[in-house]
């Protein structure tokens, strides 16, 4: 049918299909099912899960001797209170926003190139809420005590306090991962239907029958089905933007200047975007290429998602602008003083890095050209990915090292165990995701047949 | 998963309801710092522990809690120990001059001391080292038996050798016989070295002391800063560095004290090379080397002469020349010129002649009689005439007592050397330190809160000084000692000291007066008359040279471990030194010129050469300092101070000479290769044009202080404060930034000690800090002092972020840190615009068995690791202080509940007491016109605000200085060395 | 009818489904198993630290002299402070020293094998370890004397002591616990006649009586549930 | 009672099964079932039944949680009240938040359950399974299932209706 049929203004409508030539729905099957039944390319997935659960160790071996020494084995002090662990935290929630955006908002705006990389965005969500889950737990300097912050009839008759954006962080974190787990899993569950009936082996059909719940396609239960994902979609887009809003909140609502302002959470929310685009371009070039998905991720998607990557980026350089601007129109001392000392400060090379990484890398993105060559998009999006998380240190560190009360100036550099967990993280989230492309079709092999068939899309 | 009930969470205290009479053992595991990797992690351990956090597995606390057991006594003492403190009068000696103290007993533990408000030297305020005394006396490494050649022996085989040397020693009345002390006031001790003397008649004793004597030709100079207007200081650091420090404080502090708006103050001149604390509070400071002193002071002659005073001189200083002469003529006689004791007698001649001259003698320059022993000269020398009768062969058998020369003597005395030659060396101190080594016998020294004794203040006011503890080891006090060598077994310290005051002051029923004198910590009627003096009628001229030296170095006392003696204290180590922030080592200081010329930072290594000696040191840059001088200070590298003093900086003694102990004239000095690793609490000095301290001039006070502070309108309902308002002001016109507060607040609050490593990497855990900043000229600034506690602000950023509210407002007003409830997620610290608040990052206390832990306070939680801390107004004493007045159905008085920093304070500067009151003391305080708020902008409300900063400027000199904008010192700050010093070498 | 074969090579014997009806009943089950297991140890867990056995509440443990306050509190009508000397005028209620029970004990039942170790300790002078009965912990700073002043009487946190044969806790002595009376005092203030009564029992108009006590004791809640009042 | 059996058509195409489907609505049959690899609209549109309640289950959800969780909010603040930097103990600024959270997380969690509970699922077992061809009911078949308590049913009607639809095969499944 024709694919004009469900387009929107809010893509132009475009001559280049979003599915390769000649496919069948047994085609889709096939090559889709393939990959977790067969696993194909065993030495990529060896070496890169190898690599991984190395760094998956590293982290294990950081946080035991955290948890034997305590917080002071980082570089954190007075005045520098926070240092890696929260910048990871900022870092990794940010990622972990391009799934449930892609996943929901997209399927509102009825955007069909996002069928093909919603599946695995949304794994990613999962993975990397998980990892930034893991370090205000870790950051703790009594990490045993953490259940504090949940609000339980204790014997001191106490509760948590309300008024903190920590307690906020609790239920946005772990509101959103619960969310994204149920979104992801209700979208799995025909999927693994299908897993289940192709599975070679007896106890694997089983696995997959259990998981899939018993899935039969049943016409109405595909009316159940469709609605309460379109909804679940409703919900999760305003709790992207919120949970990113909340862990702005974080820094917005202390007096701390740097971080005192009402431009962090719309600011954030860009650039967990931003960086959650990035993370999914650096994840699915190679996965295309290796697993053969060409057909599914073209490079139609790859430029729409250099596309976004470019707005976004403009929206984040609007931030960095913003704050010199809010800093000088206020008038106050200490606000002025904020933005120039990150400039020409003590770390304005790591101001900088972000500023080229954030700003001007993505300009290259004005070139079709370059959209449309993955090595070099490859290359962009591990930049902004580096660009980010410099810039959550940034915001982090060069505000506390210097604020109200020069007598108290002080600096942060991270030490060996900072790096060991940051480096460790990455480890888990990689592992998690080669777990995942290993077991669980990467693409929605459901929606992709419903696409080729009658270009429609779910709703 | 661990408890839901209150957590046994290791913050744990020693334990009230406990007994503590003695320690048995001593542990040796006492990390001064608290390092990242312990050496006795084995892998096995570190894999189990991965398991544990792997699993997240926190069992404890699934059990039911153990039994503790309590102890009771088998017969109670006749006051029991049950729980509150008992505060005992007593003293200490400073440098062999008395302080007097009440010292604070808890359980039987001798936790904490304080002034005795009755003694006229202490007048119930303390500096930094008293407040840190007590420490030592629990001080792990302190020696705990007699050593033989450093094999522990029992003191009966100690007891059987000087049993022979003495039966030898009787027969040749005691040829060869020498004992080494340090100059002393108790007249216990003299009273037993004569008659050591008079035994053993050809015995002979020599006094040595690394540091200045205060008394010349048998006087001492005494000053009444009360009634002095202008007061000319030349190299003298009264207000931190002499015996009367604490009254000159007070009484200086006294004139700068604003009250109803006006301030009667006195001006302070200072004319000195290094920076020192009394330099600090100058209104107007002349760095001079002491070649250029000369030159500055027969300048002040000539204009006193109205003769041209010379053109040798800067135009700044032509001025204030003028304008000093000018105003000690006016004010005469009610000026004063003090000359440091480490000046030449030249100088100090001159400042005598100036006082004549300008009448001041008996009206604010007094005589005092020396307190120091020995008025009848039996004292057959310094070190100096020691060595040389060791040389000479005439010293078989040498005591050296409380002492410890093989460390402190002049390099060109070469002691150690001429110790070699001594057949029989005995040994008597605290630590088992460079001399105990040399020595054959060592024989450890009781604390003076465990011993029997007494001492004379420098007014001569006599004290008891009376233990509050049996001596934790097996030790003997001077007198013990002294005791014993002269008729072993030797006697009691309680008799001898009785016996002493028994002869002095014979009377009826000397048991009442003697417990009088115990209750009031001093002895009646033995403090000296203030005489007029009387100087020789035209002292001797200043031998001013033409030709100055390249470079002259100062060698200054350190200003908290001052020669030495106080190097294992991890208190003083980690106190900020008062002239320049750092921790944990000594440098060397110099001039912002010299830095800039050779294009140094801190911690460039820098060396002196003086013919062929060497000294090599990491440069401390101090503004202020006179272009060119270099200070270095005494105290450090020291090898046998214990596990905190060992290897600490460098040894000064070793650059020191006997005829030129306190300057000497260098041919050289020149910048090395190398890099030193110093450490400072404070990185940055200017206050980048913000409003941090204010100041007010004392013309007009009420003018210049500027704003109000003002209470911006607040979004929510104002909370109501029904009960007691607590408040506390700090008045910065008083303050001098002598820092006792800030150990006074270690000593009450638990505060432990971190060590170098971990000030370095900006976690030092002091609740009231002693900020300073530079303002004006870099190359000789104006220093501010500013005190930083918790500000106990009503609408408290931290609170609000804390997520478990683990810092709560209470109903009276304070900031409440609850350790036990911290998760520690330091948001409050990041929030607090202070950075008062201090965090755990690692465990900091000390291990469990440590004697350290008997000078903990009980009432005071002793935090864990991971917890956030805070100054808390001192709530302990205020929950103290509340049950008392509720259990007599009355409020608490005014000034009944004092904080432990404002009882530390010499110059009154911290007042606390509750708002709600107006006729308070802090609330009258408050409504002065140069109160105001830190950061009062941001409307955190602080109870803690401040009065201004007073400058006494001679009007005849405003305008005419360097400018003090604080831009001028962020430009000056621009440039390389000064950036790197006054702007924050943070990296 | 034409029926090509399925797409997978090895597809199961056909007519054979995967899973039995039973399997569907059984995987329910367990979900349902799953869901409730969590939420019944959660509760569990609770109760566990509100319940009696961890509070040690009734329980006895051994002491070196079985003591009995009943015997000596309850029959002999023994004041506290006898014993208990300093809980009027300082935090700590004062255990009594070997001599104290020798001021009786030296006379009667001296030699009686139970006062064995209470003999033993005053001839070798070794004190006696007594277990503790209520410990609260390090963190929180308990003073007996101002809660005398203030009329609360000793049972009413060490509880029934006369009826007590060998002292066991009364009460949780939890954080909440306290601060319920910090709260509200009235209902445990009684008159300064009462406050060593070794057994005592509320009035029916408690209420009353105490609110009365709360004034004319000057009791002043406002700063009694600070965090400061107990923690510093 | 023991369930009805169904008349099972399979068809290779959308289409066919489109077109299948709207004869037997045609003819008024009511109880029919489509089994089918993804949702498809025209389906939805033929196939008879009730509009979905999943929307008003979450709903429900939302305001249970958004409710629940500023009461929790608000219980916790006077239950043991505090200064905090100032602020009312009803600091419902502060409160917001929280409270979005929860209305979501309810909301989704209600969504979950619904839709199982509405689709009866999870069931491991149905009659179809045994059906051989079923298999690619998940993949790229279309079924159409004809129960035979459909008050319109007739063997041969329904054989006679479907029979030029092009159904790749037709079986009973008894259950």
């Amino acid at each position: 049918m024709p694919e004009s049929r469900y387009n929107q203004p809010t893509v132009p409508p475009s001559a280049e299909p979003l599915v390769g030539p000649g496919e069948t729905m047994e085609r889709i099957n096939a090559t889709i099912s393939r990959v977790p039944l067969t696993h194909p390319a065993p030495r990529f997935w060896w070496i890169g899960f190898g690599i991984a659960f190395v760094l998956v160790l590293v982290l294990l071996t950081a946080v035991s001797w955290l948890f034997l020494k305590g917080v002071g084995i980082w570089g954190i002090n007075i005045p520098v209170a926070w240092g890696f662990a929260i910048t990871n935290f900022v870092w990794w929630i940010g990622i972990g926003h391009a799934g449930t955006f892609i996943s929901a908002f997209l399927l509102l705006l009825h955007q069909h190139w996002r069928t093909s990389i919603n599946r695995m965005t949304e794994a990613m969500t999962l993975f990397a809420v998980a990892c930034a889950g893991m370090f205000p737990l870790l950051h703790l300097g009594r990490p045993q005590y953490f259940y504090w912050l949940l609000p339980y009839p204790d014997t001191m008759g106490l509760w948590p306090q309300w008024r903190s954006p920590l307690v906020w962080d609790v239920f946005a974190v772990s509101t959103y991962f619960t969310v994204s787990l149920i979104f992801w899993y209700i979208g799995l569950i025909p999927d693994l239907a299908v897993m289940r009936d192709r599975a070679p082996t007896l106890l694997r059909r089983r696995i997959y029958g259990i998981l899939s719940l018993g899935w039969r396609g049943d016409g109405r239960h595909w009316r159940h089905y469709e609605k309460a994902y379109l909804i679940l979609a409703g919900l999760a887009t305003p709790l992207v933007v919120s949970v990113h809003s909340v862990v702005g909140m974080d820094f917005a609502v202390a007096i701390v200047p740097g971080w005192h302002s009402t431009i962090f959470p719309p600011y954030f929310v860009a650039g967990a975007i931003f960086s959650g685009f990035a993370m999914v371009l650096t994840i699915t070039i190679p996965l295309r290429a290796v697993y053969g998905l060409k057909h599914y991720i073209t490079d139609r998607h790859l430029e729409l998602m250099a596309k976004i990557l470019m707005a976004t980026g403009w929206i984040v350089a609007y931030g960095y602008f913003s704050e010199f601007f809010m800093a000088w129109i206020s008038g106050d001392t200490f606000e002025r003083y904020i933005p120039i000392n990150r400039a020409t400060g003590a770390y304005w090379p790591e101001y900088w890095t972000l500023v080229i990484c954030n700003v001007l890398v993505p300009q290259a993105l004005w070139w079709r050209r370059i959209r449309r060559t993955p090595a070099l998009l490859f290359v962009i999006s591990l930049l902004v990915n580096v660009g980010m998380w410099v810039e959550r240190y940034v915001i982090v560190v060069t505000s506390l090292h210097r604020d109200f009360v020069p007598s108290s100036w002080g600096m942060f550099s991270g030490t060996r165990w900072d790096w060991a967990t940051f480096i460790g993280s990455v480890g888990l989230f990689f592992a998690l995701m080669y777990l995942f492309v290993r077991y669980i079709p990467s693409i929605s092999i459901t929606e992709m047949k419903r696409m080729v068939v009658t270009g429609e899309e779910t709703e | 998963m661990s408890s839901l009930a209150q957590p046994a969470d290791g913050t744990d205290r020693p334990h009230r309801s406990e007994p503590v009479t003695t320690v048995g053992r001593a542990t040796d595991e006492f990390p001064p710092e608290a390092s990242v990797w312990p050496a006795d992690l084995s892998r096995r351990d570190f894999l189990q522990v991965m398991a544990a956090s792997i699993a997240l597995a926190e069992l404890s606390g699934c059990n039911r809690p153990p039994s503790k057991t309590i102890v009771p006594y088998v017969t109670a003492p006749e006051r029991a120990l049950a729980d509150g403190p008992v505060y005992y009068a007593t003293a200490m000696s400073w440098e062999g001059y008395g302080r007097g103290l009440l010292a604070r007993s808890n359980s039987g533990r001798p936790t904490k001391l304080d002034g005795n408000p009755a003694h006229p030297e202490s007048l119930g305020a303390t500096d930094a080292i008293t407040q840190a005394a007590v420490l030592s006396l629990y001080d792990p490494d302190r020696s705990k038996t007699p050593r033989y050649h450093g094999a522990p022996i029992d003191w009966a085989e100690f007891q059987e050798q000087w049993l022979t040397e003495h039966a030898r020693l009787q027969a040749n009345h005691g040829a060869g016989f020498a004992v080494l002390t340090e100059p002393t006031t108790s007249p216990t001790v003299t009273r037993m070295i004569h008659r050591l003397l008079d035994r053993f008649p050809s015995a002979r004793w020599y006094q040595h002391t690394p540091l200045a004597r205060y008394d010349r030709d048998g006087r001492q100079d005494d000053y009444d800063f009360t009634r002095a207007d202008v007061i000319l200081a030349i190299e003298a650091d009264f207000l931190l560095q002499h015996p009367a420090s604490l009254r000159y404080t007070r009484a200086f502090s006294g004139r700068r004290r604003i009250e109803n708006g006006r301030v009667n103050a006195n001006r302070l001149y200072v004319i000195e090379a290094g920076p020192t604390l009394t330099g600090s509070m100058a209104d107007h400071r002349l760095p001079a080397s002491p070649h250029h002193a000369r030159r500055l002071l027969a300048a002040i002659e000539n204009a006193l002469d109205h003769r041209p005073i010379g053109n040798d001189l800067s135009a700044v200083e032509q001025r204030t020349v003028e304008a000093l002469a000018a105003d000690l003529q006016a004010k005469a006689p009610n000026v004063v010129c003090v000359a440091g004791v480490e000046c030449d007698d030249d100088i100090r001649a001159w400042a005598d002649a100036i006082n004549v001259r300008l009448h001041a003698d008996g009206v604010t320059w007094h005589s005092l009689p020396s307190v120091r022993s020995d008025p009848d000269r039996r004292c057959a020398g310094d070190l100096a005439a020691a060595v040389r009768a060791i040389h000479d062969g005439q010293i078989r058998t040498l005591i050296i007592a409380g002492c410890n020369p093989a460390y402190t003597a002049p390099a060109d005395l070469q002691f150690a050397t001429a110790l070699e030659k001594v057949p029989l060396r005995i040994h008597l101190g605290t630590h088992v330190d460079e001399t105990a080594v040399a020595c054959d016998w060592h024989i450890p020294e009781s604390h003076f809160l465990e011993c029997w004794s007494d001492v004379r203040a420098y007014d001569g006011t006599a004290s008891i000084i009376q233990p509050l503890i049996s001596p934790l080891y097996a030790s003997r006090s001077l007198e013990e000692l002294l005791s014993f060598l002269n008729e072993p077994p030797g006697r009691d310290g309680y008799d001898l000291v009785r016996e002493t005051w028994q002869a002095n002051r014979p009377s009826a029923d000397f048991e009442q007066t003697w417990n009088g004198w115990l209750n009031t910590g001093l002895v009646d009627g033995t403090q000296n008359s203030r005489s007029k003096p009387s100087p020789p009628a035209r002292a001797v001229g200043l031998q001013t040279s033409t030709s100055a030296p390249a470079v002259t170095v100062l060698i200054r006392p350190d200003p908290t471990i001052r020669d030495g003696r106080w190097a294992n204290n991890g208190w003083l180590q980690e106190l900020p030194k008062q002239n320049s922030q750092m921790v944990w080592d000594n440098a060397m200081y110099v001039s912002l010129a010299f830095a800039e010329r050779e294009n140094l930072t801190n911690g460039d290594e820098v060396e002196l050469r003086r013919g062929s000696d060497r000294l090599r040191a990491p440069a401390w840059i101090a503004p202020g300092l006179a272009a060119d001088c270099v200070v270095i200070h005494l105290g450090y590298g020291r090898t046998r101070a214990g596990r905190v003093g060992d290897n600490r900086g460098f040894d000064a003694y070793r650059f020191r000479r006997s005829h030129r102990l306190w300057s000497d004239d260098l041919d050289h000095v020149a910048p090395a290769h190398g890099h030193g690793w110093l450490v400072s609490t404070q990185t940055h000095f200017t206050m980048e044009g913000r409003d941090i301290v204010r100041t007010a001039s004392a013309a007009d006070p009420a003018h210049t202080a500027g704003l109000r502070p003002r209470t911006e309108p607040s979004l929510y309902p104002d909370w109501s404060y029904p009960s007691y308002r607590w408040a506390m002001l700090i008045d910065l016109g008083t303050c001098i930034g002598c820092k006792a507060c800030v150990l006074a607040c270690q000593a009450e609050n638990n505060i432990p000690v971190v060590g170098k490593d971990q000030v370095a990497r900006g976690r030092e855990m002091h609740w009231i800090r002693v900020d300073r900043y530079f303002e004006g000229d870099p190359q000789n600034p104006q220093v501010l002092h500013q005190p930083v506690p918790c500000m106990q602000c009503e609408t408290a950023p931290c609170e609000l972020v804390c997520p478990v509210a683990a810092t709560v407002h209470s109903s009276e007003g304070l900031n409440d840190m609850v350790y036990n409830r911290c998760v520690g997620t330091r948001y409050c610290s990041n929030n607090c615009p202070y950075k008062v608040r201090r965090f755990n990052f690692l465990n900091f206390q000390p291990p469990k068995d440590s004697p350290l832990y008997l000078q903990k306070n009980p009432d005071v939680t002793v935090r864990a690791r991971g917890v956030m801390e805070k100054c808390t107004y001192c709530v302990q004493r205020i929950d103290a202080g509340r049950i008392t007045a509720e259990k007599a159905n009355r409020r608490v008085r005014d000034g009944e509940i004092r904080t432990a920093c404002q009882d530390a304070c010499p110059a009154e500067a911290i007042v606390f007491g509750d708002l709600s009151d107006p006729q308070s003391l802090v609330s009258r305080r408050k409504r002065e016109p140069t109160e105001y708020a830190l950061l009062e902008e941001l409307n955190t409300r602080p109870r803690t605000t401040y009065l201004a900063r007073l400058r006494n400027q001679n009007p005849a000199l405003v305008g005419h200085e360097v400018p003090v904008r604080p831009n001028d010192t962020t430009n000056h700050a621009a440039r390389g060395p000064v950036r790197s010093y006054l702007a924050a070498p943070d990296a | 009818m034409p029926n090509d074969p399925s797409p997978n090579p090895e597809q199961p014997p056909s007519g054979i489904p995967l899973f039995r009806p039973r399997a569907t009943t059984v995987f329910r089950v367990v979900l349902l198993g799953i869901v409730l297991c969590i939420a019944s140890t959660g509760y569990a867990v609770l109760q566990y630290y509100y319940s009696p056995y961890w509070n040690g509440i009734g329980y006895r443990r051994s002491q070196p002299v079985m003591f009995s306050h009943r015997h000596h509190a309850g029959e002999l009508h023994i004041d506290c402070r006898y014993c208990h000397a300093t809980v009027e005028t300082s935090a700590f209620a004062g255990m009594p020293s070997t001599s104290t029970c020798l001021t009786c004990h030296s006379q009667i039942f001296t030699d009686t094998p139970m006062l064995r170790p209470v003999v033993l300790s005053s001839t070798r002078a070794e004190p006696l370890h007594w277990t503790r009965v209520t410990a609260l912990p390090d963190h929180v700073y308990f003073n007996h004397s101002i809660h005398i002043a203030k009329g609360v009487g000793c049972t009413t946190c060490h509880g029934q002591v006369g009826d007590m044969p060998l002292m066991a806790k009364a009460e949780p002595m939890s954080m909440r616990w306290c601060i319920s009376c910090h709260r509200d005092p009235a209902p445990n203030l009684r008159p300064a006649s009462e406050i060593f009564a070794a057994t005592w029992t509320p009035p029916s108009d408690q209420v009353e009586r105490g609110r009365a006590l709360e004034r004319a004791l000057h009791i002043d809640t406002t700063h009694l549930t600070n965090c400061s009042t107990c923690h510093h | 009672m023991t369930a009805p059996s169904r008349i099972v058509f399979e068809y290779a195409a959308h289409d066919d099964l489109v077109g299948a489907l709207r004869r037997v609505r045609a003819e008024g049959y009511s109880h029919v079932e489509v089994y089918t690899p993804f949702p498809s609209d025209e389906i939805d549109e033929e196939l008879p039944g009730p509009p979905t309640p999943v929307g008003a289950v979450m709903l429900l959800g939302g305001v249970i949680g958004g409710c629940g969780a500023y009461f929790m909010e608000w219980y916790a603040a006077h239950d043991y009240p505090y200064n905090s930097g100032g602020r009312p103990l009803n600091s419902w600024p502060a409160f917001i938040p929280v409270t979005f959270e929860l209305t979501v997380l309810c909301s989704a969690i209600f969504g979950l359950l619904g839709l199982l509970w509405l689709c009866r699922l999870p069931r491991l077992d149905h009659p179809l399974f045994s059906l051989p061809q079923f298999i690619r009911a998940s993949q790229d078949r279309f079924f159409l299932a004809i129960r035979t308590d459909d008050p319109r049913f007739t063997p041969l009607g329904l054989e006679r209706l479907l029979e030029d639809s092009h159904p790749l095969s037709k079986q009973e499944v008894t259950s």
